[in-house]
This record gives structure tokens, C-alpha cells and sequence, in this order.
């Protein structure tokens, strides 16, 4: 067993951690968050020169060749600078459901994501939490280059600014779930823009008869890429626990009440302790599940046990670190509030807590 | 032991709901909806406080003589009860729950006469300055000071946490008068008539929820005259510590609240499809979880009522604070619950749509709206009015073996 | 409203307290439990000459026409003092059944019960946990004084030792529950007898087609009947847990470490005040229920509310009793585990707190 | 990163299943079934102890030369998972995961060679003598005094929560050597060859779930030689402390324990009605629940692994501390879960149909004897090896902002 990350994957994190304490510390993105523009273009550019928009995908389409491990190594670090940019639905959605099919214009549009000159939304929520394919309910017409869709997808990140939309959508009445691919300006397509609470652009897409092009793919394809999604959207939320933990660490150790700084109040040493535990529970997940997905041995149960577990210490982490800081945590300024607006985000997307750890009673 | 179920108390309820169901301007009806915190949206609220003055119920905790309505103890549960079912916006506790009830008790006969009728009629919204940005659960270390000046005190310093001092035209507030003896003996309790005395500065702090509710308040050389002194010059600890009991204990009952927070989340879960089938109202885990969070709340309504009838239990020492660690910790609760309910549709940042009046159409649906915003403002409640470490403190202290 | 205590029941507090404190100390209770007696005769013989045993039955059945608060105002300190006596089993329980019936046979014991001269079981559970009347499956052949049972019953209360039992069964294939009465040495009863952990008499009693009396009650009256023992048994519970409080509290503030009481750490200080909000949210449940229950105006889901909480809060306060004392709170030989164990079979019969938190949540 | 699943890996499952299907007696499957404890039934314990001895298998995780298997961090989890799985009693942590991974690491050569074998034979057994009537989570703070005298030291006063010394014929023990300094300096660790010393008295504490677990040892001018002692006189804080790293962090796995019981709950769940229809197995609040649970002992698995193959986790200074905290937390949590699925039927108190060989037969199912006593003895968990208040202690110390 080796659990450790390898001397690539370690450069890896050293580069981009380097370029995110330098271009995207908090103040940064906050402005961001709060400027018109969806995502920052500059860090996505950035992020394509870092090879990270072609990582997970083959060298024969373009790609790096990388592992999932490789995908974790910097997730942490975008969880820990609270990235906003789109690159779990541009890439590791969006991108695997185009790479994997054998369709033409899927294959070039893989190129345009490697690339960075096109982002991809990827459409799967129907509302109140579509936690797995096999709840999607929306069903296109037709197949192939001439299936129709119709309905509405929620929350889907990128969806008024991507260049192209994919959806899951059910294979005709009762079918299995596939991948749809629609480009942005479709006839029929409207896309109703929000920010959501971790501060990322979103939108509720609703689909009039749109025409949409078959990107075939098997149940298990479809199930790994959510998978991979998941494993990746639970290192970023690793990382922000740490950036938690050591904020509220540092925090505790600095503010005084009493005279004394507060982390020599027993009830709060023991809520520093419980975060640290919830961190390390979460961290071991984490590295011990991408292990067994880079060895193709993680099960279904495997990824509700990380999903599950990720969701549920993240929120007690966040909900710790706000108690922690008292009214300061409540504020927009700091970065606590908006570090735990996003673990609720990882919690509530693909199933939360509650939903997974009953999967994993069900057996 | 008896409780009464009079038929008057039927006639009763049925007039309250009555009134319930005519009085509210569609605004008000909006602003109660709308609310996502213990205070409501300021504007619509105070126009409710002064159709329910006119009515005569605006503050049914006062004595008749200040004000009151004189009910019973019955009639003031039905009267929250009726009150969370419509929905309508609670009324500010900073006046009403506060300052006035302290003055009520301790006010001289002046201050009496001159602010507890504007608070009645809603003319004034006083703004509480306790809290400093170095003096959070340790509030005895303020150092806000005001120093005898005349018949004047010169204010310097600055007061953090100010709820709504933005909408405020008055303040009471704590300083240090003296730095001798314990941190807790030179401290003063003051009234302030404006809250636009120069050299205040207001500024609003946004909130994680996005909002401006809370306040920071800037002092540089303020004058305010001495007559605004509650109690004795460097005895202003003991004043706060008496209204601290209407903050944390008294006022109104938090149950019918909590319980309405419920009867929401039951009738979002009756319209969303549980994962496991069916709606999430007939999942076995969701009524689980609901059960025990309704039966807390239940527990919570027997401790408000019993305390409210004068049973022993409310003069225990640890009384408000146990009040206060409850309460909070199931606003938390169902707010929790609430989200969970909404699920991803929680996950829009919608201000705009939130606003009284806004003809932005939420996404989803008007619960959807509020669930989210209620968890984040919540996570409040646990810290302000005491932290419930303080609070757990305080109770420990008054359980010993002998 | 007024949710006190009158001043009779107040005097009979102090009367049965006194009695307690003198002659059912700890001690006394231990060489009880640990000795061959089900139960001290002595104790019921007081019970009787405070009239406890004649509470709740009307005048005219030689009773004191008492009330519910009646009962919970003693019965608070049979908690507080761990009684064994099968006060629940044979007054409040089999006691009720024999009282609402018309039947002449059930009139005598009823005077026997009073009188304190003979004890009547109480036989309802059917293993792992029968919450409620609905769920008993026993069913009787036959009606009249010419019924006949067959099955078991488990966990009857001094189910050896009684000189009858009353079985709740159903009334044939599909029928409603209701009361028969068995006697003592009947043929085909069969009781294996052991103790609880709370230190009771208690069998799993086999009946091999027994001969039993029909009691016959309204399903409203069986559900009364439940209903009354549920918040006699909670306020034995309270008065536990108010005793557990106390005896913490005590501990905390003279057992030393590094120098200090315990009670002045944090984490120590915290549980006490939790362990008081518990018992104090435990009591005005308690006594509003009562007071409820007193006015006809209690409900099932009150009943459930007040089964619910008093398990779960009471189980919550045993285990911070338990952990505040450390080492010799694991202990046969100090009180603490022993209310523990009170407070857990209080939990576990009649349903536990999931069971009836799940049914208040079923509305 | 990678995880190996060799096919050697699957042959060595069937090895090790195969041995635990065939090896052990009657009384020793008894005895694990029937084991509510950390502390497995003795007699039978050292019985299976022996066996594995023979095999070879005793100390997987003593190095080679010692003793131990060599086994990779895989083979020690299946061995472990095997083990969990056959219900074997678990072997006694005190002599194979305290005292003689303490000697490997800093014992003398003489003390190795003379009390390493009899560990690994299952000849000695070795009672832990830490704890004090007034020590307990304040453990360095202990009085029991140890006076040189010649080669000896005199030793008074008494040792508490002495697991299973009436069982010992060996103790390892802290002693007071010197009231100087800080109360940490004046500590000696001493090895005791004898148990039955002239002075010593064993008696046995009998416990809220009836059993006698553990001991009070008391002391009256006991002469013990020196050439017991473990590092030097007064430094026998730190060599606690060392072994403290093997108590709380080290030795075995306890995933699969935990694990197993939640099997064992599933397989009773599976045959227990439930009130709400169906089994309770079937039930969506237990699966919500055990799927919780099974999910938390997950992630101690993969700290677990993670730690046992070298993972950096292993080196931070909270690990053994986190260890103990997650894995006696789980404990408490997966008893509860097995208390709910008996329900009354956990309620009878049956000590005689406990023992190993008892001819006396369970009121209800196996499951329903052990799963209460099991729940009661577990409420130790948190207290014993460090309370956990300590353990949070340690813990928070390691997290700084800087």
C-alpha cells in the first residue's frame, strides 16, 4: 500500500498552490465572486498552462494521461483557495462524458476544453437534490444526432456562459441515463443565471424542444465519471476543512476574551480537537478511496462512504469553525463564512450525507 | 395540577385569528414570509407593531398599567400560537423586550414617562450597544468610554453587533465610566435619545447570509447628557445583567415559532419526492428526525408554559440561560431540517428575490427561498445575547450536590 | 393553569421521602436486590399504609379516588430511591385493568391489590420491544371464563411471584387487545424468573393453553390504561435522573484533579449544565403531561412526546453521569450505574424514544 | 498511490481462514462469542493464545526478530478481518501491546531475554498497574511510593483499575520515586515478577455490568528488586509516555471489531420484527443509522491503514490520541445500536448464561446476551487508557494557526 502522493503529483501541488497564494488569495476572490464575470478567464488560462484542463484526459485526445490521484493532488488546494472556476463540470463531468464517447464533434470539443478555449456545462440536477443518475427523470426524444430535450436542469454551474451544455437525460420513456450534448444559442434552450452560495455562477437551464446530439455511453461509464466527480469535488472539500482548521486554530490562539486567548477555554480546545478529528476522518477517506479508484477496486459503497462522510464532517467543521469565531465567523468578510457556505455546497450536490450513509445501511 | 380549556378561550382564539387574517397589509404578510431571522425585515415590521398598537395587543408581557393586554397565561399562548400560523413578522425585541420592560423595572419615573410610550406606538426603535469588538462573550472588558463632562458624558469608542442600529433613532448602551476595582464595577448603563449625536458613525457589516442586520457604531468625542444614566453611575453591570434576564428568558415564548418552522418544512417535504420514493413527508427517516425535533419543541412549550405560570422552574437561577441554550439550539435544529428539505434549491443566493416587494420571482419555491438564508442567520444564535458556552457556564454554576 | 403540586400531594411527598431516606437507602437497596426476596414486603406493606396502593381506584372499589399527579407526586421518588416494587405492574397496571372491569372475580383482587395482600402481574411484552397494544400478537381461544392462552410473554414483572397475572391478548384471530386474568399455579403456566439489570423480579412466562378470565375493556380503556403507567413510569425516570443531577453535581465539585475540583474544567462543567437542561426539559414535560392527562385532554402523541423524551433524555444524563465520574462510576458498589440502568429499562419498555419519536413524526 | 490486491493476497486469506475454521477449541468460539469486553474470557483467551503461539501468529506486529509474522500491512488487515469475522476472542492487550513493545523499543537486553519469551508463549500475563484512587485522568499525580532500599525498592499504597490482575503473575507499574520538581519528574516505571509478593493484595472490583474486569492492588511495604525498573529512576513519565504510543495508537486494528459488530446487529436486525413492519433490518431509520456508523468505522479503517503503511498521518503527534478518541467513541455508538435491536429482551440481567461453558441457557438469543453487558461495559471506553476530556486535550494542543 503506498497512500503517499508521488514526486510529480507533490510538484504539481507546489506549482499551483504557488500560483493560488499568489493570484487568488481571498481578497481576490472576492472580487471576483463579486464582479460581473463568472469565473476568472486569467485563472482558467492559467490553470490550461498548468496542463490541469488536460489532465484527466489521453494523450491520443490530447490529454496528460492522469490518474484521479492526480486530479486530488491539486483538487485540496482548490478547495483551499476557494476556487470558483467550473473545472468539476468543464472537466471532470462535461469533459469525461465528451471523452468517452466515439462521436466526431465530442472529440472536438474535448480538444477545446484541453485547451481552455472552451468550457463545458454539465446539466444533471432536476431539483431538491438528484443525488444519482438512476433518479434522472428527464427523457429525450429521438436518438443520435437528432434526439430532442425537453424539461429543466438545475443548478447547473456555467450553464448561461459555457460554450456547450451537457446533459444527462434518460435514453428514451424508462431508458437508461445518458449524455446529451446541446450547444449554448440552441433554439429552445434559456438559461435563468444566479450566483449560489459558495459563489459560483449557476444557472436553471429549461429545455423547449431542443435539439441535442447522443453521446452513447454505458451505465457504467456514467457512473464512473460521477464517481471521479465526487472523489474531486470531496478533495476540495478536504481542503477546505484544513484552511478551516488552521484558520480557527490560528484565530483561537490570537483572540482573547478573559484575558486569555479563548483556545485555553476547555470548550473550545475540545471543539479545535473535534474539527481536528472531523478533518483527519475526512482526509483519510478521501486518500484511502482515490487509492482504491486509481486501482479500480471502489465500489459504489466506497463512494458513498466518502461522499457521506465529507458531507457530514465538512458541515460540523464549518458549523465548528463559525462557533469558534463568534460574530466575526457570521461576517461576510471574513473567509470562514464563505469556506462553510461551500462545504454545504459539496454536502447538499450529488446526495448529501444523509442520502449516501443510507445507501451505504442498505448494503 | 390543571390546565383550563374555557370556552371563552375558543371566542378568544377565534378573534385573534380574525385579526390575524385582516389586519396585515399584503407587505406585512410578505415581510412575515420573508423573515430569516429573529428580526424581521424593519420597515414592514414597525407598520405591524403600530396596527397591533392601535389594536392594544402590541405588548401582552407588559403590566396593563404600562400597557399590557392583562391575558392570562392561556391567552398569551393562544395569542403566539395564532401569531406564528399567520406567519406574520416578529415584533423587535431591542424596544419592546428590552429597554422597555428594564425601564418598566427600574426606569425613574421621567424616563418612563418619556420613552416607554414611542416604544408602544412605534415611534422609536431603540439600537442595543453592548458588545465590542475586543468584549464578545467577555462583555465586562468594554472599554468604550464615556467620561463626566458638566451635566454631559464624552463618548469615545465604538460598539460591534448593533442589530438594525441603521434603522435605530435611539441606543442604550454600556460604557466604562472607571477602570478601578473589577472590570465589572466601572461600567455604566446609558440611554441615548438620537442615534445621530455627532461624531456616531453607523456603518452596517454584511452578514454570511448577505444581509446588512448587524452594526458597527463609531464614537469620536459624542456628547450625551447625564439624565440618560439608568441606575447609578459604575453600576451599569447590574442594570444589564436585569435586562439580560428579559433577553434571554422573558419576552415571548419561542415554541409556537419553532413548531411553525415544522409545520413548514412538513408541508415543503409533502411536495418534494423522496430519493427512496414517495415524498420525503412519508419517508420513514424524515419523520424520524422531525418527531424528535418536534418533541424537543414540545418540551420547550412546557418549560416556557410552565415557567410562565409561575411554577418554580422559572426561578431557578440558570432559568434564562437554559431558556436561551434551548432555544437556540433548536432554531438551529429546524433550520437544518429546513435545508434539508430544499436540498439543492437551497443553494441560489437569492437577496433580491427575498426583498419585501421584490418582483423578482424566486427559483424555486417561497420555502425554498427562506430555508437557506434562516440556517446561515441561525448559526447566529448560538453565539450573540451570550455564546452558549457562557451560558453553559452559567448554568454549571448553579448545579451543585449540596 | 398550575402545574404545582397541591398541598396534600406536597404532604404525601414528605411522608413516603421520609420513609424512603429511612429505611430505602442504597445500601438497603442493594441487600434487597441482592438478596432472595422478589421485592421487600415490608416496603409494600408501607406502601399500603400511605394508601399507595389504594390511589387510583375509586372509593367504591375501596379505593382513594386519586389522580394521576397523584401517582407522578410519589413517584418521583420511587425513582429518585430506585424502588423495586412492582407498584407499576400490579397497581397502575394490572390494578387498572381489574378496576375497569365489571366482572365479580376481578372486584376481589381488586380489594386484594388495595389491601396490599396479594400482588398481580402484568404480562404485555412479546420480545425486543412491544410498544404498543396494536403490535400484541398473543391471541386468546375462546372468551368469557373460558378463555384460553397460549404463547409468552416476556419481562412480566414479578411474573413468578405474583398470585395472578393479567395477560393483555388479543381477543381471537385479528381481534382487538384485551385484559384476561390468569391465576397463579394454573396449569400450563410456566415462569422462568430472573432479575433486570435495574434489579427487578421479572419472568418470561409460557402459557400452554392456560385457562384465563376475560376482563372486558373498550380499546380506549386498554390505551388509557398504558397511557397512565407510561407517566407513572416517566416520573420514576425523573426523579432518577434529578437524583443522578445531584449526585454529580456533588462529585464534580469534590472529586480533585490536577489539583481542582472537576467541576471548574470546562468540558466537566458543560456536561453538568447539559445533564440540567435535561432533567429540567424531562420535568416540565413531565409535569405538563401530567397536567394534561389530568384534564382528559392528553393525546396520544403527547404521551408519545413525554415516552420519548424521558428515554432519551434520561439515557443522555446516565451517560454523563457515568463519564463525569470515571472509574467508579463503572462500579456495582456506587448508585450511579444502577440509575443508569433504571434510566435504560425506562427507555426500552413500552417502546423506546426512536419508536416514539418516529410516531409523533408520523403525525 | 496504489493498493495492492495480489492473488497471493487471496491465498493467504484462505490460509488464515482455514487455521481460524479448524484451530480453535469449542470453549475458545464460546469464549469469543460471549466476549463483552475489550477483555476477552481469560481462561479460553490464553488457551487460543497459546495455539497461535504455536502457529506462529501471536504478535503480527512485533518485528521479525522478536517474534512477529513479517507480514505486509495487507496481510496484518486480513489476518486481522479473519479474525474478526471467526468471533475469536481477542488476545489480551496488555502483555503483547504494552509491556512487550515497550521492552522491544527501550528494555534492557537481560529484560528482553528473560520476559519477551514467556510474553510470546502465553506463559506470563501481565497486569498494568497505572491508576490511583486519586489519579486518574490526572494520572501524574499518583502516590504509590517506592523507597530504594539496598537493591530493592519498598513500595506502598495501591494501584486501581488493575485489569484482570487477579488473573496476573506478572504487573509492570508507575511508582512515586521522588516528590521534587514537577510531579511528572519523581515517577518510576518498574517491572514487577511477581504478583503475589509478600505486602500485595488483590481485590477485584466488581462492575455495573456484574463482571469482576478489573482490580484494586494494594501495597504494604512490598520489597521488589530494582533491576525492574525500565529506564532510570524518576524518568518513568517518558517511558509511559512511550508506551502510551502502543496503548492508544498501535497494536491491533480495531475497524474489524467494530465492523463485525455491526455484521452481528444486522444478522439479529434481519430476524427482529420491527414495529413499523418488515424487520427491522429492512427498516429505513436503522439503515440510515447503521449506514452512518458502518461509515464512521470505515474511515477508521482507512486512518487505520493509512497509519500502518506509513502515511504521514501516523507521524502527527494527536494520532494516538485521535486513535483512541474515534475508535472508543464507536465502540459506545455500535453497543448502542446492538442494545436497540435487542430491546427488551437485552433487559435481563444473565451473568451464568455468560460464562464460558455455562450449561445454563440464553433467555433469548446469543445476540441478546451479549449485546447489553457488552453496551455497559463499554461505557469505559472514554474513561480508561486517558479519559477522552484528555485525550481532546492533547489533541487541541496540536492545532495552531501557525
Amino acid at each position: 500500500m503506498d497512500f503517499s502522493f508521488t514526486d510529480e503529483q507533490q510538484m504539481l501541488r507546489d506549482g499551483v498552490g504557488k500560483f493560488l497564494e499568489k493570484s487568488y488569495d481571498f481578497d481576490a476572490r472576492q472580487k471576483l465572486v463579486n464582479s460581473d464575470a463568472p469565473w476568472s478567464a486569467d485563472a482558467w488560462q492559467q490553470f490550461a498552462e498548468f496542463g490541469l484542463l488536460a489532465l484527466p484526459f489521453s494523450e491520443e485526445q490530447g490529454g496528460l494521461g492522469g490518474s484521479i490521484s492526480d486530479c486530488v493532488a491539486f483538487a485540496e488546494l482548490f478547495g483551499r483557495h476557494l476556487v470558483i472556476e467550473p473545472y468539476l463540470g468543464s472537466v471532470m463531468l462535461a469533459g469525461s462524458a465528451l471523452a468517452q464517447s466515439g462521436h466526431a464533434a465530442a472529440q472536438e470539443w474535448v480538444e477545446r476544453i484541453v485547451s481552455g478555449e472552451a468550457v463545458v456545462a454539465f446539466a444533471f440536477e432536476e431539483g431538491h437534490g438528484t443525488a444519482s443518475p438512476e433518479l434522472v427523470a428527464m427523457t429525450a426524444q429521438g436518438s443520435g444526432n437528432s434526439a430532442r430535450l425537453t424539461g429543466e436542469k438545475r443548478l447547473v454551474h456555467g450553464g448561461a456562459d459555457a460554450d456547450a451544455i451537457v446533459v444527462l437525460a434518460r435514453k428514451g420513456e424508462g431508458g437508461p441515463p445518458a449524455f446529451f450534448l446541446v450547444e449554448a444559442g440552441a433554439d429552445g434552450l434559456d438559461a435563468r443565471a444566479y450566483t449560489t452560495i459558495d459563489g459560483r455562477s449557476a444557472a436553471n437551464v429549461s429545455f423547449n424542444d431542443v435539439a441535442a446530439t447522443e453521446l452513447e455511453a454505458s451505465e457504467e461509464a456514467v457512473e464512473k465519471i460521477i464517481a471521479d466527480a465526487i472523489i474531486v469535488q470531496s478533495a476540495e472539500a478536504v481542503g477546505a476543512m484544513g484552511a478551516l482548521v488552521a484558520i480557527t486554530g490560528e484565530y483561537a490562539h490570537t483572540r482573547k476574551q478573559f484575558g486569555v486567548p479563548i483556545a485555553t477555554f476547555q470548550a473550545v480546545a475540545h471543539r479545535l480537537a473535534d474539527m481536528k478529528i472531523a478533518y483527519t476522518k475526512a482526509r483519510a477517506t478521501l486518500i484511502y478511496t482515490t487509492a482504491l479508484a486509481e486501482s479500480g477496486a471502489a465500489t459504489p459503497r466506497d463512494i458513498a462512504i466518502l461522499k457521506g462522510q465529507v458531507g457530514k464532517l465538512g458541515r460540523a467543521v464549518g458549523e465548528a469553525a463559525i462557533q469558534t469565531h463568534g460574530g466575526v465567523g457570521m461576517t461576510d468578510e471574513l473567509s470562514v463564512s464563505h469556506y462553510h457556505k461551500r462545504l454545504l455546497a459539496c454536502d447538499t450536490t450529488f446526495g448529501d450525507h444523509a442520502y449516501h450513509f443510507r445507501k451505504v445501511g442498505m448494503g | 395540577m390543571k390546565i383550563e380549556f374555557a370556552p371563552e378561550l375558543e371566542a378568544f382564539r377565534a378573534e385573534v385569528a380574525e385579526f390575524f387574517a385582516t389586519a396585515p397589509t399584503p407587505a406585512i404578510r410578505e415581510a412575515g414570509r420573508k423573515t430569516t431571522s429573529v428580526f424581521a425585515p424593519f420597515k414592514e415590521c414597525m407598520e405591524w407593531h403600530r396596527i397591533l398598537y392601535e389594536k392594544g395587543w402590541v405588548a401582552p408581557h407588559w403590566p396593563v398599567e404600562y400597557g399590557g393586554t392583562g391575558w392570562s397565561v392561556e391567552q398569551r399562548f393562544i395569542f403566539a400560537e395564532e401569531y406564528r400560523k399567520a406567519d406574520l413578522p416578529p415584533l423587535l425585541p431591542q424596544s419592546l423586550g428590552m429597554v422597555g420592560p428594564l425601564l418598566i423595572d427600574i426606569g425613574t419615573e421621567e424616563q418612563k414617562a418619556k420613552y416607554l410610550e414611542p416604544i408602544l406606538k412605534g415611534e422609536d426603535f431603540w439600537a442595543q450597544g453592548y458588545s465590542e469588538p475586543n468584549s464578545g462573550s467577555d462583555l465586562a472588558s468594554l472599554s468604550c468610554r464615556a467620561e463626566p463632562d458638566g451635566d454631559d458624558y464624552i463618548i469615545n469608542g465604538s460598539k460591534i453587533w448593533t442589530t438594525y442600529a441603521h434603522h435605530a433613532n435611539r441606543m442604550f448602551m454600556l460604557v466604562r465610566t472607571s477602570n478601578e476595582g473589577k472590570k465589572q464595577q466601572g461600567i455604566t448603563f446609558l440611554l441615548l435619545d438620537r442615534i445621530d449625536y455627532p461624531g456616531m458613525e453607523i456603518r452596517p457589516i454584511v452578514g454570511l447570509d448577505g444581509f446588512p442586520e448587524q452594526c458597527e457604531v463609531f464614537f469620536e468625542d459624542v456628547r450625551v447628557p447625564q439624565s440618560g444614566r439608568v441606575g447609578e453611575e459604575n453600576d451599569g453591570w447590574s442594570v444589564a445583567k436585569h435586562l439580560l434576564k428579559h433577553e434571554r428568558g422573558g419576552g415571548n415564548a419561542a415554541s409556537p415559532t419553532l413548531m411553525r418552522y415544522c409545520e413548514r418544512a412538513r408541508a415543503a417535504a409533502a411536495k418534494t419526492p423522496s430519493p427512496f420514493g414517495g415524498t420525503v413527508a412519508d419517508d420513514a427517516v424524515f419523520q424520524r428526525e422531525i418527531g424528535e425535533l418536534e418533541a424537543d419543541i414540545a418540551s420547550l412549550g412546557h418549560f416556557e408554559k410552565l415557567a410562565i405560570s409561575g411554577h418554580e422552574i422559572a426561578r431557578d437561577p440558570a432559568f434564562p440561560s437554559m431558556n436561551k441554550t434551548i432555544n437556540s439550539e433548536l432554531v438551529q435544529r429546524a433550520s437544518v431540517l429546513m435545508t434539508q428539505v430544499s436540498g439543492v434549491d437551497g443553494l441560489a443566493r437569492q437577496l433580491e428575490a427575498l426583498r419585501v416587494g421584490s418582483n423578482v420571482e424566486p427559483l424555486g419555491s417561497e420555502f425554498d427561498l427562506v430555508s437557506m438564508p434562516l440556517y446561515l442567520n441561525s448559526r447566529a444564535t448560538t453565539i450573540y445575547a451570550g455564546s452558549n458556552e457562557v451560558q453553559r457556564d452559567l448554568i454549571a454554576r448553579t448545579v451543585s450536590g449540596s
